[in-house]
């Protein structure tokens, strides 16, 4: 399976292309570039997921093939970093989601961003933006996922950064780099931590069991009282947690929203901020086997981060902000799926398949959510709610698509997220009922906060436009029907046959029980939001935000955690550390090497005194001399 | 008693030591130069005395001295010059001022 | 005749050739000439030196020969390179290229500036070929003497000042080198002053070694911007002129951690071990320490400068770490900051040439004027946060694997906190590029500038690729290195 | 000390010389400076005289009571301003200058009585030297002659004129 190499490289050399050659082209032959070449790679990797899945398991689990796969840096004999694709149930299963949603945001743009100035560098980044994504899942050791985790950061960063000149694109790029990298430090050190014990960086090695050994002797050891493998996975963690926009580390993925539209549907939606999940569910066999402490961390921070932006989401007016906090609460989702597992066997796993299956089904539909909000800014040119309301008769293709996607991620059936949020709440429920229930809770908040947005937009009053909203044209629309098909019938794939914590093959059963719970629950949660927002008059959330006001107010600031870092990062870092460092190093290091040059300057000075150019002062102390000489004489003789 | 060298030499002591004390003090440069032919009239004295009194039948003292105050008058006339060289310049024969040098 | 020899005679060719043209077009045809053939013959002995380690040629040193200057205390002309101080050729002869087209429209008196300018290039040179302690020194010195004259007169701001400072700090340096190298000679009882010899006797005292260390590690460590010894650099590079900001930072203070690994460290093994620890912990503060100034600087090459302080203390924290990677990581990250930062102040004193002021409060929307320059400003900024695919994540991930594998928990740590600089060269990298690169233009005067020029589009886009291509393929480089670190981290280490 | 006519002379030569010495230095008209320097001149010559040396004394008396002190006088006319008429001496410098002419003649003194001179036998104060002596010395070529430094002396006084001409004129 070579060709996957392919893959790989054709968006590499596209953005080499388009970087470089790009201003020279016609906007409309530089996407088209852009779009066939991508076009190309989805087909490359329907394929290879269709000839990966159809070939034969061997003791029932599908293998893990590397095609290709060379030295690109060596540190030692056991340490060298390789660039290479490995592919297994999860990295194949990536593949699909990030060209299927690439390719549709590629087409997108091709309308959407149809006149922006930059149009080629727009296609560019896009490019090297899948190549980052597509090297990141494929990666067949972790030094690799730690470059292309890198440079997925940075083609977000200049994604989001795309509108140069807007001062709070700028500031949104800044801070989602530099989040980032906060985070990514941690998962550098864990890589660190956890090579210098295992002394190997290749998934294979780390997984197949070779690796155990070592890994058993190094978990016994601790620094600071806790393992040292916990440490190592837990500073992954943290990384993860940063790409994947886990409290604390969620506070650049709204800010974000300030890139074009796509691109938040792209990266900030489908692919880059599932990395986090990813990169869990691809070291989940040491985090199941050297640091269970660790899972049970991540579920308690998904859940808590999953609450957290739900009740955000709730208030915000800024439609992307509300997708961007949905996205935040349902990577929480997966973050919980994964956590709650228990053991490698499908039964105890079972949220190892939930998270999979999540992240794919919540790819499309949130994707298409971006992309259909992206639609309904192109129309309205707003991004507040208070513009919108009745755009129903305006934009029929829009609406139904969203509301498709909304029906989705509130998990009323048949649609795909009913399948997969059901079995992650199966999943919380065997872990622990109280988990259960909280998800429970988060999933019922989700249900109404989207269809709070849904109603906002499409019901309601309508707003004054400067003209009638239009629906987009068809570039913008095949993608939103697009998804709209694969989110309702995502769903029903049988999603146990391919990927699986052991590999083996599971059929998934809906547990009655939970399934009914989960769909009353959004059931209800749709029927308060039609209450509360289908009027024209949105009496009760009027009154209910005077009632609660302290919580209302808290929540749309998004409970103060920016102001919190604002204050860390200025009033500590900028203000307590840096300036006086840098005051310490102009006043006291170099005005100590001023000093010894003044001090050597003034010791010069008053030595020349003595050659003052007065003929008495030379003689008298020439006499002097003289005397003591002779008087020495006089002496010694 | 004879007159011993010792007395010369005393006479000659007491001028070398007031053309130091002048050469110190003085501040006009003249004054200064002034001082300078008293000690060399100091050492000139000693010359002839220590030629007499010591080695009476040479004349290396004699005309040491001989040369010396030639020497001394071509000093003398080239300091001169030099003095009023400067004072024409800067209007003063005061040795404290004439530091322009240093600067 | 030794084909080193050339790096020598090359920049003497020129000096003579610069000093009898006539008018500035002349000037400019022999420096490029002279460069371009200083580029050429790099890339020939990288060539020739790979091909003679491909046919299995094992010495540590190539390309030997001496010639005795100075017979009765032994001092030769010592030739002979390693892979480290092929790298360094290559690298200094990049930036000598550079820098003569990053200089290209210098008005002022130029051909006395590209006299000197061949001249410093001569002593870096010669530096990097010679293995004679003292004669090592000479060059040193040699590099050291023009660095006075080009900033104290093409320099900008506060020259004399800094040029004062600059060259009082390294010549203080100097002294304390020339005392241990002295120390050295010596003690070791070795009649010669070739290192390789002095290495092999290895019988140098302890006592002498806990003496001399130090002052051969400091001497060389401030040229290497050692904490506390740095503040020469910031005031240095922001008044030097362009290429000679491009020479210094890029080479000439890697001659600074070149020496102490190949002189300091090497020579007295005991003592590196016995005392790394200290300057283990100085060059830590400094990785750090760098950083965090940096982020509140408000001119751009002070940023640069402190960035380069937190660079290069990386080096020589890497050096001290003692094993094959970190050393190798060493290495590399000396060519790829070499690189990067001559990048940047090429860049620098393109757009201070432009907008006549560094100060980012003032410079907004460079974007928009002058998108070429802008655009390898953000190149350069990511590739000196590390960014993959650019030649310092290369060279900061070998140092932070290498030093990770040491075994000792407080070399680990360290290499933690030092980690932790990666974070704050984001933050500076970044705030920069938002402040002065993007944005609205402010000053309408900004409007009317143009962008790059042919020259200083060459200048640039040689930077660039030689970034690009280090960062993408760093495994024959880092075998090329990793195999000549190992002798003296054997040294190192065994005793 | 027998009161002879010699000895007399000599103090009194000795106690002019002494006062005139002192009065030179302390007095604050330099007009009067010149004037006590001509008088210790004449002393001086005096005691050449007193040596035998008579044509020593003569030259003294020419040259120096001649010529040099008419120079002095001329250039201090030359300069002639209130300032530099009344150069009083300034309180500061008077302790160094006493303290090391003090200690000067202090060691000179303790030398003088201390070291033991021994006077040749031979020595005649009162014999004179003739001048055909002085005349063959000084201008003999052979050992213990002088024609070598009499002509340097020539020369340096011609280079001196010279220099003294360029040195004074006026630009």
């Amino acid at each position: 399976m070579e060709y996957t190499l392919i893959i790989l490289l054709l968006p590499a050399i596209m953005f080499l292309f388009l970087g470089l050659a790009g201003h020279k082209l016609k906007h409309k032959v530089a996407g088209l570039f852009g779009t066939i070449s991508l076009g190309l790679v989805t087909c490359l990797s329907y394929f290879t997921a269709w000839e990966y899945f159809t070939s034969p398991r061997v003791n029932g689990v599908f293998e893990k093939i590397i095609p290709f796969n060379f030295e690109w840096l060596s540190f030692s004999e056991a340490l060298h970093v390789d660039i290479g694709i490995l592919l297994d149930p999860i990295s194949v299963m990536m593949l699909i989601v990030i060209s299927t949603v690439s390719l549709m945001v590629h087409i997108y743009s091709l309308g959407y961003m149809h006149g922006e100035k930059g149009f080629q560098r727009y296609y560019a980044f896009l490019s090297l933006f899948t190549f980052s994504m597509l090297g990141l899942v494929v990666a067949t050791n972790i030094f690799q996922t730690y470059i292309f985790w890198e440079l997925v950061g940075v083609s977000s960063y200049l994604l989001i950064g795309f509108y140069y000149t807007k001062p709070s694109a700028i500031a949104a790029s800044k801070k989602a780099f530099i989040v980032t990298r906060f985070a990514d430090l941690g998962f550098l050190i864990g890589i660190l931590v956890l090579s210098f014990y295992s002394q190997t960086f290749s998934f294979v090695e780390l997984m197949n069991g070779s690796s155990d050994a070592i890994l058993t002797g190094a978990a016994t050891q601790t620094f600071l009282g806790i393992g040292v493998l916990s440490w190592a996975l837990g500073l992954m963690f943290i990384g993860a947690a940063g790409k994947s926009a886990m409290f604390p580390l969620h506070i650049w993925l709204p800010d974000a929203m300030e890139g074009p539209t796509p691109v938040s549907a792209l990266i900030h939606a489908a692919t880059m901020v599932v990395a986090g999940v990813y990169l869990v569910a691809r070291m989940f066999y040491l985090y199941i086997g050297f640091a269970p402490g660790v899972l049970e961390i991540i579920a308690i921070v998904g859940a808590f981060t999953s609450l957290f932006s739900a009740i955000i989401a709730c208030v915000q007016t800024d439609i992307k902000r509300v997708l961007a906090f949905s996205t935040i609460s349902q990577i929480g989702f997966m973050m919980v799926a994964l956590g709650v597992c228990t053991g490698m066997d499908s039964h105890e796993g079972l949220g190892y398949m939930a998270s999979m299956f999540h992240l794919f089904t919540h790819a499309m539909f949130k994707a298409l959510l971006f992309l259909g909000a992206g639609s309904i800014i192109h129309a309205v040119h707003s991004n507040e709610m208070k513009d919108m309301g009745g755009l129903r008769k305006f934009m029929p293709i829009t609406h139904i698509t969203f509301l498709i996607a909304c029906l989705a991620i509130a998990g009323i059936p048949p649609f795909s997220g009913f399948f997969s949020k059901d079995e992650i709440l199966a999943a919380a429920f065997k872990f622990n009922p109280a988990m259960g229930w909280t998800m429970t809770v988060i999933a019922g908040l989700t249900a109404f906060y989207m269809f709070r947005l849904y109603f906002n937009i499409f019901w309601g009053k309508e707003a004054k436009h400067h003209h009638t909203p239009h629906e987009s044209p068809l570039t913008i629309t095949i993608p939103l029907i697009i998804l709209a098909i694969v989110t309702i019938f995502g769903g029903f794939i049988p999603f146990g046959h391919f990927i699986t914590s052991d590999g083996l093959l599971y059929n998934i059963h809906l547990d009655p029980q939970v399934a009914i719970t989960s769909v009353v629950v959004a059931v209800l949660s749709i029927a308060i939001a039609t209450i509360f927002y289908k009027n024209k008059e949105q009496k009760i959330p009027a009154m209910l935000g005077e009632k609660l006001s302290g919580l209302h107010k808290a929540a749309t600031k998004k409970f103060y955690i920016d102001e919190v870092y604002q204050f860390i990062t200025h009033r500590i870092i900028f203000a307590c550390i840096s300036t006086p460092i840098a005051w310490f190093d102009r006043h006291i290091v170099d005005g100590f090497m001023n000093l010894m040059a003044s001090s050597t300057q003034s010791l010069s000075y008053s030595i020349r005194k003595f050659q003052s150019g007065h003929v008495q002062q030379y003689a008298f102390v020439f006499l002097l001399g003289i005397i003591f000489i002779i008087g020495l004489i006089l002496l010694v003789i | 008693m004879e007159i011993q060298v010792e007395h010369y030499l005393i006479i000659s002591t007491i001028m070398l030591c007031a053309g130091i004390y002048g050469f110190l003090v003085r501040k006009n440069t003249l004054a200064m130069l002034i001082s300078v032919e008293l000690i060399l009239n100091a050492a000139d004295i000693n010359f002839a005395v220590f030629n007499k009194f010591l080695f009476p039948n040479q004349l290396e003292g004699h005309f040491f001295t001989l040369f010396a105050i030639g020497i001394v008058a071509a000093e003398t006339a080239v300091a001169i010059a030099i003095i009023i060289n400067i004072y024409r310049n800067i209007q003063t024969l005061n040795v404290d001022k004439m530091d322009k040098l240093k600067h | 005749m030794n084909l080193l020899l050339l790096f020598v005679l090359i920049p003497i060719l020129m000096i003579f050739c610069l000093w009898i043209s006539r008018n500035i077009n002349q000037v400019r045809g022999v420096m490029v000439a002279g460069s371009t053939a200083l580029l050429i013959l790099s890339g020939v002995l990288t060539y020739l030196y790979l091909g003679a380690r491909a046919d299995g040629d094992t010495a540590e040193m190539l390309f030997r020969s001496d010639w005795t200057w100075y017979s009765s205390l032994n001092i030769k002309l010592s030739l002979g390179v390693d892979g480290i101080s092929v790298a360094m050729l290559l690298l200094s002869s990049v930036i000598v290229f550079t820098g003569t087209f990053a200089s290209w429209k210098l008005k002022d008196q130029t051909k006395d500036f590209f006299l000197w300018f061949c001249l410093l290039s001569l002593g870096v040179f010669g530096f990097f070929i010679t293995i004679d302690l003292f004669t090592m020194f000479m060059f040193y010195e040699i590099a050291l003497i023009p660095m006075y004259l080009l900033i104290g007169h093409w320099g900008s701001g506060r020259k004399e000042y800094s040029a004062m400072k600059l060259t009082l700090m390294l010549m203080g340096a100097s002294a304390l080198l020339l005392a241990g190298i002295l120390g050295i000679y010596f003690s070791s009882g070795a009649t010669t002053m070739n290192i390789l010899e002095i290495a092999q006797l290895h019988n140098i005292p302890m006592n002498a070694q806990l003496l001399f260390f130090p002052l051969t590690f400091v001497g060389f460590g401030v040229l290497g911007a050692l904490f506390p010894f740095h503040t020469w650099s910031p005031d240095g590079h922001a008044s030097a002129p362009t290429a000679v900001s491009m020479l210094h930072a890029g080479v000439l203070m890697k001659l600074g951690g070149y020496g102490c690994f190949r002189i300091a460290m090497y020579l007295m093994p005991e003592a590196a071990n016995e005392l790394g620890w200290i300057f283990l912990i100085l060059t830590t503060i400094s990785v750090v320490y760098g950083a965090y100034s940096a982020i509140v600087q408000t001119d751009l090459k002070y940023i640069n400068a402190y960035s380069s302080v937190s660079h290069c203390g990386l080096v020589l924290f890497a050096i001290l770490m003692t094993n094959q990677t970190a050393t190798t990581g060493a290495v590399i990250q000396m060519l790829s900051h070499g690189l990067m930062t001559a990048l940047f102040f090429a860049l620098i004193g393109m757009i201070y040439g432009r907008t006549h002021t560094r100060d980012i409060r003032e410079l907004a929307g460079l974007m928009k004027v002058m998108p070429f320059l802008s655009v390898c400003y953000v190149i350069a900024g990511l590739a000196n946060l590390g960014l993959p695919g650019f030649s310092g994540f290369v060279a900061e991930m070998t140092i932070f694997v290498g030093s990770f594998e040491h075994v000792d928990l407080f070399h680990r740590v360290i290499t933690i906190i030092a980690t932790s600089s990666i974070v704050i060269t984001a933050v500076y990298i970044l705030r920069l590029v938002g402040r002065s690169i993007y944005g609205e233009v402010k000053n309408p005067e900004f409007l009317k500038l143009k962008d790059a020029t042919w020259d200083e589009r060459v200048s640039v886009i040689v930077l660039v690729i030689s970034i690009a291509a280090l960062g993408i393929l760093p495994l024959w480089m880092n075998n090329m290195i990793g195999d000549s670190v190992l002798p003296i981290v054997n040294t190192l280490v065994s005793r | 000390m027998d009161i002879t006519f010699q000895n007399v002379v000599f103090l009194i030569v000795a106690i002019f010389i002494t006062v005139f010495s002192v009065l030179t230095v302390t007095t604050n008209k330099i007009m009067r400076s010149a004037t006590y320097l001509l008088f210790v001149l004449f002393g001086t010559a005096a005691i050449y005289f007193l040596l035998g040396y008579t044509f020593l004394g003569a030259v003294q008396i020419m040259v120096y009571a001649g010529g040099i002190i008419i120079l002095y006088v001329f250039s201090i006319l030359l300069t002639n301003s209130d300032e530099n008429i009344n150069t009083g001496i300034k309180r500061g410098k008077i302790l160094p200058g006493l303290i090391s002419a003090l200690a000067g003649a202090g060691i000179i003194f303790f030398i003088i009585f201390t070291h033991n001179f021994m006077p040749s036998a031979s020595a005649n104060i009162l014999q004179e030297v003739d001048m055909k002596t002085i005349g063959f010395t000084l201008v003999g070529g052979g050992k213990h002659q002088y024609i070598l430094p009499f002509e340097v002396l020539g020369v340096l006084l011609l280079a001196c004129i010279i220099g003294g001409v360029l040195i004074a004129r006026k630009r």
